[in-house]
């Protein structure tokens, strides 16, 4: 066992688990919360981070690199749904001038 | 090959009218297809060799269980000639009850008829059920093409009621299909061949009878019968009460009473109950009704309860009695609205508090209405009294008071038929201009529905005979139950 | 002789034909000749009931003439099949009998009618339904004549059928025929479940293997009785028969006097066997039989209409036959139908020859006076006076009398209501006849002799009704009573009668009551026979006869016990338990599911944060039921 | 070592507070950031060497610059941008707590994972993470170039401007 | 597999197409390539090995599959040749991005591994954001694609904390490891695996739109131009239940897990056929339609029989058949009307064009499930196969709310064989036609001659 291994046990996974789901509740939370569609994207962001983060840790704790390979997709991913949703974002703001997603209501029922 | 024919004619008619649309010969298309498919429904009658016979027998669609298996016995070929026999008048009715788009009208029944054709000639639950569910296309059209008012609420609310039991059927039948043993089967001797367990058979039974007891209907499954009838045109009316309504019955011969005796055991005196009470319950109904259709239509939910009673009973007589009583009902029913719509032709109105005196101005007609009254009131020597006659000794076998409460209902038709037609036909002279008596298409149509109905009622053998030994083959599975 | 199996199908066929034929060709038949022609056809009717009974031999039991099996199910048998007997030929000889002269006096009757053949036509079509009715070898049988006559009665009695109270009569007498038919039908399937077959010789053959009074045969006697209560016009049912006086006379003669309405004692008598086992029912019969008979002659009293005095004299007289039977005196019951038949068809062809000559008047009120006028008609109404009231040596006396000693045999009590009655008959009766016939004329219209055609059967029937006593003669009188002992082979309970009186005591008894029926004339000549004012209304009576002349209130008892409230019943079952209940529950289960729809339709409010809080309840609670299952 | 992680985890949650409750949508911007980097503090100590780089130049090189730039092209950056109503707010904060609270309660009794044996200490390492992508994950990598294109296509096609924009 | 390859060839080729501005290719191309793509897949029947380490699967399922959702696709093409006549620009766009929506879709029958799923699942949507919104013009077509943009996004974090979970407790993303770890674990998995296959099942309900993650879809449905809509009704939810059955063949899902989704089944049932009463935007009642036919999907998925594959398969073609001629339909009723998108709009077809109505009458009885078309064998083989597996309450709800599905069903019938007073002006062009008898033919074909995959 290097050094390497025994840093990486060094943080129980439990602790990676519990901040990954603090980070994870507090996007979900702050998707419910805000109006701004700009923040609601950044709050999944962390969503996804969280996730990713998570990943991270248990590819180490694995010793795993596909956990790794994993997280490069998601934010590769990431990168594409926010290209995509920035672009319907513009749109958006074109079309109604507001980026407040409770003006968003006229497709209902 | 026959039966084949009974199938296919029809339904081959049916496309050609749809398709090339001949609106002038459509009525007479369709009379020569009926005609046809009524001479081959005899043919077969002629040559039923007794047993049950099984025509075709081949894989459809084996995954879902569905199997090409097409034969009948004595109870399906009664409904078989029934369907056969009805159709020409229901078809010649159109001829006074011009209905714009004659095509689309006949084509519709036709279907109709190539459909029922296929329920009672099933020997396989899914072929049965999809025939069953099939049938009510052509009437729904019927319905909304050519009803009366309020049509469009009237024509869903039915078709949604009537599928109701179907899904119910179809959820009863998907039970029973799993219970067969691997590969499933849902044939009807796979079917009757299960023997389940008793608790099963308790829920089961309405899984299975709540399809047919909305369709029959009886009480208090009936609530789409009434405005049913009365709005739908009368062609639409004859087939749904004359025909399809014994699909019900058919159903439950089929179904509920092989599949779970014990739950028929169980629930029968429940069910006989609300049957006869049904039939009481529209008999007094019936009486105050202020639209002659309206009144034959309560009429026919009274005569079906008491069928639907007999039925239950369950011994030789009261089935048989349901089953005689089913024919008769076809024939006294398509009488019944052939001279309504007759009557409301002449008059203008359907409205009973309108009508009276009619007598003197059309007496032919006025005899032709005596005459089917009378099997409506199942006077001995018709047709209805045999089926009563039967169905009461049944339900007498079974338990006094219900042949008593069933008694009752002569009463009551005594009542409201006679009623009705003393508001139509007799009365003072309620100063119509001069209105045209029957004519020789209404002898025609009429005199041939009142000579079955009095033939079959003073020699009423052949069918009775025809019942025998497939009624006595259901009740030994009472009878092993025992 | 030709056999009895080809001429028993032959009795019913023949009016059946002419029914058809009449009924068929009824538009170029002229009326005159559609009447002969039934007339004749019932004439062939007879001839062979003649001959059928000329060729029988009662030692050699019930001749059954089988034509087909009509009902054949499982181990049930019923044939269409005739059964010659004594009891049936006794009443197809009445029937036919009566029937050919009612025929001919309704040719005459009728011969202005635009509806003549359709008349003629009913008429020999419900001869042919009384004839299955009597022919019957089974019940069921039977009980196709029975609703085949009941159906002809309808049709009868609403003859005109413009009168919207006409076919009011005509459809209560259904109905309430109907009512009693229920008893008659579960009866006949009681019958089947004890005996396993409907034929009487079966049925009466097994009768004896019961013990008397056992359950089975006193619902079935129950039952039966139901049915002939209603046939028959007896208490509660017996409210149609006198407004079925809206047919046509000689209707009200075959039907509702002569034949129809006895058809409750003949299925009685028919299963005689059976009632000997229940004194029950007997105990029922003779009470229903003896109310009846009472109340109706009280209302009798009162009539003012010459039918509707006939029609109550006759449900009297019914209940008098029942009482026999109650007792147990088929015979003597059977005896009085047969001279009932003569001399009450006698009365109302007589009262018919009496409208007939007043142009279509019915009320006594405004008669009077027409022994001169109407000379035939008055001699032969006088016979049958005196025919049903009893006078000796007219038939009516001795079948009066049987059933009177039979009743003092049974309880003093009996008898001394059954005299009040006859006194009460009596009194009615010769009201009728003094007002009508004596007096001076009250009305307007021109009083004539009714034609020959009309006038003869009136004779026949006269002649019927003073010699009819023959058939029974008591030994009393040096009979044998011939009848009695012709039946007695023909239905097992019919020979078990027996008068066990003195000769004295039958002489005082029937002193007796000729005594009372003669003071009885006397007090009704002294108040009617001189007549010139009216009868006061029945408004103005005081209380227990107003009472009785609106019929002791029976009508609008019913009318406010089962008219109104089945009309209201059906008013309201359809006007609210259908309209309010079972149609709203059926649209309301589809409504409510469309208003849960429109209710969480509601929850889609296009606005991206709550669905995204719909999404994270959502997540919640499946999270939850994830970890903590269900 | 778990000094450096609770510091991390500490800041991690502050800022992605901060970025939920800020006023400004730059300052959110901001603490995302913030918390990114921290998150790519994790990385390092958890040795995911090439992950931590990576994650760097695409969040908060690539994305979170992309973002910045769309608010102020629209700009956006009111920091009175109209806010939920109270109640709403409170719900947002209680379910997010809500689903914390499961998902730890879940975990409560710890979450039985055996770190695997044979520890390669290379894992995180360029090599190692190559090595896996364009062997075991060649196809995904493939994919993603599909996925990109179509991102790219739209978000071109969605940002361009109609050139007669006609009412809906 | 080469299907796949090929798909994404074609995308790019229709964008150079559209660079090229050769607009009257590009249906033709589309239509040939994805035949060809059919071909491939054809080939491909019965060579059922894993590929690109055990990345991707194609066995007979997937295939068919893939099959079925070309084909689907290849009649909207057919439609969009018409649909798309009248645009100006963006439609090679619109074209490659089904294509690569498509690709996705393929991903998703066919994966052995959570990447793929995870990929799958994002290559299907991102361009249906994308599409969602293609007419940029209308502001509720953005709306609508804003809308599932943001929604989808939430639900793929929510499938990401899945994968992590699972990857955490399995240390690999490949299924059949995953397996073997699920049958270790047995009925009582850890906590972590447990909130793993959670997550992800949250994630897959979306995509399928179940309740309550369905609230995406009327609203997509309606704003999303037509030709969208129906791809995203028939292909996507296609793909998305593939991909949800073939994950829970693999870990054959925990009971608490289980009885979870069934509650999510009874709700998606429920809803979805309760609240489509009340719609009277055709569209909106397709979605909810949409979202009631996903609650008899997800019994088959959850019931996770031998026969559930089959199953879903006939379920989902045939639903996707009729959905598609109704869409084609609803969009020539939708030129007639002016636009108007209203079932009422519907009335006086029969008038106008018999043919075209009894066709849509086919369809729209095959949707609610009456016998001899695909719709009723299809719910039959989902109540047989629900109460086989044990689901015998629900399978009675099901039951019930097949009926409701009837009922609105129903009311679009009765419409359009309602005469109106102002003759409905239909115009229909010989693809369009060809495209809605294709289906009618279809969907009663399969019905009498149902087919089952071996």
């Amino acid at each position: 066992m290097n050094e390497v291994v025994s840093a990486i046990r060094l943080v129980p996974l439990e602790h990676y688990v519990m901040l990954s789901f603090a980070l994870f509740s507090i996007g979900l939370a702050g998707v419910l919360f805000r109006r701004n569609t700009i923040i609601i994207l950044m709050c999944l962001e962390l969503m996804f981070n969280s996730v990713n983060l998570l990943l991270t840790a248990f590819s180490a704790h694995h010793s795993d690199p596909g956990g790794q390979v994993f997280v490069f997709f998601i934010m590769l991913v990431a990168a594409a749904e926010v290209t995509v949703g920035l672009a319907i974002l513009v749109m958006m703001k074109r079309n109604v001038d507001s980026v407040d997603i409770d003006q968003l209501n006229r497709l209902r029922w | 090959m026959l039966l084949a024919a009974l199938l296919l004619l029809p339904f081959a008619t049916a496309t050609l009218l749809l398709v090339a649309r001949p609106e002038a010969q459509a009525r007479m298309l369709a009379m020569a297809s009926t005609l046809v498919t009524a001479v081959v429904v005899l043919l077969l009658w002629a040559g039923h060799p007794g047993t049950a016979v099984t025509v075709v027998d081949r894989d459809w669609a084996p995954a879902i269980g569905l199997r090409l298996v097409l034969g009948y016995d004595g109870i399906a070929l009664l409904m078989l000639v029934l369907t056969g026999l009805i159709f020409p008048f229901i078809i010649g009715a159109g001829f006074k009850q011009q209905l714009d788009r004659p095509a689309t009208v006949n084509a519709l029944l036709l279907y109709a008829q190539s459909f029922l054709f296929g329920v009672f000639a099933a020997q396989n639950a899914f072929l049965f059920y999809i025939f069953y569910e099939l049938a009510l296309v052509p009437v729904f059209f019927l319905l909304l093409f050519w009803g009366g008012e309020h049509r469009r609420s009237i024509t869903v609310r039915f078709f949604l009621y009537t599928l109701l039991g179907g899904l119910s059927l179809l959820f009863g039948l998907a039970w029973c299909v799993l219970q067969t043993p691997a590969p499933y089967s849902a044939d009807f001797t796979a079917l009757h061949a299960l023997r389940l367990g008793t608790d099963v058979q308790l829920w089961l039974f309405w899984a299975l009878f709540l399809a047919f007891a909305i369709k029959l209907p009886i009480f208090p499954f009936h609530s789409w019968q009434p405005d049913t009838y009365t709005m739908a045109p009368l062609q639409g009316t004859m087939v749904l009460g004359g025909v399809m309504l014994k699909m019900g019955l058919y159903g439950i011969l089929r179904f509920v009473m092989p599949i779970v005796p014990e739950g028929v055991l169980f629930w029968r005196d429940l069910v006989i109950w609300l049957s006869i009470g049904g039939a009481l319950y529209a008999g007094a109904i019936a009486f105050r009704q202020r639209e002659l259709k309206r009144l034959v239509a309560w009429s026919s939910l009274s005569h079906v309860g008491l069928l639907c009673a007999g039925l239950f009973a369950w011994n030789s007589y009261g089935v048989s009695g349901a089953l005689y009583q089913a024919l008769a009902h076809a024939v006294l029913l398509v009488g019944l609205l052939y001279i309504v719509g007759a009557v409301t032709a002449r008059t203008g109105t359907g409205d009973l508090g309108a009508m009276g005196g009619l007598k003197l101005r059309t007496p032919r007609l006025a005899a032709l209405f005596l005459l089917v009254l009378v099997n409506a009131v199942a006077l001995p020597l018709t047709q209805s009294f045999v089926g009563e006659w039967l169905m009461f000794n049944g339900l007498w076998q079974h338990n006094g008071w219900m042949a008593f409460a069933a008694a009752c209902t002569i009463v009551l038709g005594a009542i409201y038929m006679l009623w009705a037609y003393q508001r139509v036909m007799l009365g003072p002279d309620s100063g119509r201009p001069a209105l045209a008596d029957a004519d020789r298409d209404d002898h025609l149509y009429l005199v041939p529905l009142i000579a079955v109905s009095l033939v079959l009622g003073v020699y009423p053998g052949p069918v009775l005979d025809l019942l025998e030994a497939p009624v006595q083959q259901m009740l030994n599975t009472l009878t092993a139950l025992n | 002789m030709v056999s009895a199996q080809l001429l028993a199908p032959l009795v019913p066929a023949l009016p059946l034909a002419g029914a058809v034929i009449i009924a068929a060709l009824r538009r170029r038949l002229s009326g005159h000749a559609a009447g002969l022609l039934a007339t004749a056809l019932i004439g062939g009717s007879f001839l062979c009931s003649v001959l059928l009974f000329l060729g029988f031999d009662p030692a050699g039991g019930a001749q059954v003439a089988h034509l087909f099996d009509w009902i054949r199910v499982a181990d049930m048998r019923v044939g269409l099949a005739f059964q010659v007997d004594a009891l049936s030929l006794t009443m197809m000889l009445i029937v036919t009998g009566v029937g050919t002269l009612i025929h001919l006096y309704s040719i005459g009757y009728m011969h202005d009618d635009p509806r003549q053949s359709t008349f003629f036509a009913l008429l020999n079509l419900f001869t042919f339904a009384m004839l299955l009715l009597v022919m019957g070898a089974n019940y069921a049988v039977t009980f196709i004549g029975w609703e085949g006559v009941g159906l002809c009665s309808y049709l009868l009695i609403g003859f005109w059928y413009t009168n919207p109270a006409y076919n009011y009569a005509a459809r209560k007498a259904f109905v309430m025929n109907r009512i009693g038919d229920v008893g008659f039908v579960l009866g006949l399937a009681l019958v089947f479940q004890v005996f396993g077959t409907l034929d009487y010789t079966t049925v009466m053959g097994r009768a004896d293997g019961f013990a008397t009074g056992a359950p089975a045969l006193t619902a079935i006697t129950l039952l039966l009785f139901v049915g002939a209560i209603g046939k028959s016009a007896q208490l509660p049912l017996f409210t149609w028969l006198p407004d079925a006086m809206a047919g046509p006379t000689p209707v009200s003669a075959l039907i509702h006097a002569a034949t129809m309405v006895t058809a409750g004692i003949f299925l009685l008598v028919r299963s005689s066997a059976l009632f000997v086992l229940a004194p029950l029912t007997q105990d029922v019969v003779l009470v229903t039989g003896l109310v009846t008979a009472l109340c109706a002659a009280t209302i009798g009293v009162f009539q003012n209409d010459i039918k509707k005095v006939l029609a109550y004299s006759t449900v009297s007289q019914l209940g008098y036959m029942f009482v026999a039977l109650g007792l147990g005196a088929f015979s003597a019951g059977l005896f009085h139908v047969t001279t009932h038949a003569f001399f009450k068809a006698l009365l109302f062809l007589g009262a018919g020859s009496v409208i007939h000559a007043l142009g279509g008047e019915q009320d006594i009120r405004r008669m009077g006076g027409l022994r001169s006028a109407t000379p035939s008609t008055y001699r032969t109404f006088l016979v049958g006076t005196l025919a049903i009231a009893g006078i000796f040596p007219l038939s009516g006396f001795f079948s009066k009398d049987a059933i009177l000693a039979h009743a003092y045999q049974h309880s003093p009590w009996i008898y001394a209501l059954l005299v009040a009655g006859a006194v009460l008959t009596t009194y009615y009766m010769f009201r009728l006849l003094f007002l009508v016939f004596f007096g001076s004329y009250r009305g307007q219209a021109h009083p004539h002799e009714s034609p020959a055609v009309m006038t003869a059967p009136l004779w026949v029937l006269a002649v019927l009704s003073v010699v009819g006593g023959a058939l029974n003669l008591p030994h009393v009188f040096g009979g044998h009573e011939p009848m009695k002992h012709f039946l007695a082979s023909a239905a097992s309970g019919v020979g078990l009668e027996h008068l066990h009186l003195s000769a004295l005591l039958e002489w005082s008894l029937m002193g007796f009551s000729t005594a009372l029926v003669l003071l009885t004339i006397w007090i009704a000549y002294g108040r009617f026979a001189k007549q010139a004012t009216l009868d006061p209304e029945a408004e103005a009576l005081p209380v227990p006869q107003r009472w009785a002349a609106r019929k002791w209130y029976l009508d609008e008892l019913y009318e406010r016990l089962f008219e109104k409230p089945y009309g209201w019943l059906s008013t309201n079952l359809s006007a609210l338990l259908e309209q309010r209940v079972m149609q709203p529950l059926m649209v309301g289960v589809g409504g409510t599911a469309e208003r849960i729809g429109e209710l969480l339709r509601r929850v889609q409010t296009g606005n991206l944060s709550t669905y995204l809080f719909a999404m994270v309840a959502g997540l919640l609670l499946f999270l939850f039921l994830t970890l903590n299952g269900l | 070592m778990l000094t450096l992680f609770y510091l991390f985890a500490a800041i991690s949650v502050l800022s992605a507070l901060v970025v939920v409750a800020a006023r400004s949508p730059v300052n959110s911007v901001i603490a995302l950031i913030v918390c990114f980097l921290s998150i790519a503090g994790h990385y390092i100590l958890l040795n995911a060497q090439f992950l931590a780089v990576v994650h760097i130049i695409v969040y908060t090189g690539a994305i979170m610059v992309l973002f910045l730039f769309v608010i102020m092209l629209l700009n956006l950056n009111r920091s009175s941008e109209p806010q939920k109503s109270l109640a709403t707010r409170v719900a947002a904060v209680v379910a997010g707590g809500l689903v914390l609270l499961t998902l730890l309660a879940a975990v409560r009794q710890g979450i039985s994972v055996e770190p695997a044996r044979d520890f390669d200490i290379g894992t995180g390492l360029v090599r190692s993470v190559g090595r896996s992508l364009f062997n075991e994950f060649l196809l995904p990598f493939e994919v993603s170039s599909v996925l990109f294109l179509s991102a790219m296509v739209g978000a071109v096609m969605l940002g361009r401007r109609e050139k007669n924009p006609q009412a809906a | 597999m080469s299907a796949l390859i090929l798909t994404s060839v074609l995308g790019v080729l229709l964008l150079y197409l559209g660079v090229f501005g050769q607009k009257r290719l590009l249906a033709p191309v589309a239509v040939l390539g994805l035949l060809g793509a059919i071909g491939v897949s054809a080939t491909g029947w019965w060579m059922d090995v894993p590929l690109f380490a055990h990345m991707v699967r194609f066995d007979n399922a997937a295939a068919a599959f893939n099959m079925a959702m070309t084909g689907l696709t290849i009649l909207l093409f057919l439609f969009g040749v018409d649909y798309y006549a009248r645009m100006e620009r963006d439609v090679a766009e619109h074209y490659a991005l089904m294509v690569f929506s498509l690709t996705g879709a393929f991903l998703l029958t066919s994966y052995t591994n959570l990447l793929v799923l995870f990929l799958g699942i994002e290559v299907l949507s991102i361009p249906l954001y994308i599409l969602a919104g293609g007419k940029k013009s209308s502001y509720r077509s953005g709306e609508a694609s804003f809308k599932y943009f943001l929604l989808g996004s939430f639900a793929t974090a929510l499938f990401l904390m899945g994968i992590a979970l699972v990857y955490g407790v399995t240390a690999s993303f490949d299924l059949g490891r995953i397996q073997e770890v699920a049958m270790a674990q047995g009925a009582a998995p850890t906590p972590l695996f447990l909130l793993g296959l959670f997550f992800i099942a949250i994630g897959l309900s979306f995509k399928v739109a179940a309740v309550p993650f369905h609230f995406w879809s009327p609203d997509v449905y309606e704003g999303a131009p037509t030709l969208v809509t129906a791809f995203m009704a028939t292909v996507v939810k296609m793909a998305a239940f593939a991909g949800f059955l073939r994950l829970v063949q693999f870990t054959a899902l925990p009971p608490t897990l289980a009885t979870a989704l069934l509650v999510m089944t009874v709700l998606t049932l429920f809803i979805g056929n309760i609240v489509a009463l009340r719609q009277t935007n055709f569209k909106r009642l397709m979605a909810y339609s949409s979202v009631a036919h996903t609650g008899f999907l997800l019994l088959v998925v959850l019931g996770n029989t031998a026969a559930s594959t089959s199953t879903l398969f006939y379920y989902t073609f045939t639903y996707g058949l009729a959905t598609v001629g109704l869409f084609v339909v609803m969009t020539l009723v939708k030129r007639a009307a002016n636009g108007s998108e209203e079932v009422r709009s519907f009335r006086g077809l029969y008038q106008a064009r018999p043919w075209l109505a009894i066709t849509a009458l086919l369809l729209l009885l095959s949707l609610a499930g009456i016998p001899l078309t695909a719709g009723f064998v299809a719910k039959y083989q989902v109540f047989l196969l629900a109460l086989q597996a044990g689901f015998l309450k629900t399978t009675v709800l099901a039951v019930a709310m097949a009926l409701v599905g009837i009922a609105y069903y129903i009311v679009v019938v009765r419409e359009a064989f309602t005469a109106d007073e102002q003759p409905l002006e239909v115009q229909v062009t010989p693809l369009n036609g060809l495209v809605v008898l294709l289906c009618g033919i279809a969907v009663v074909a399969l019905g009498v001659w149902p087919i089952q995959l071996p």
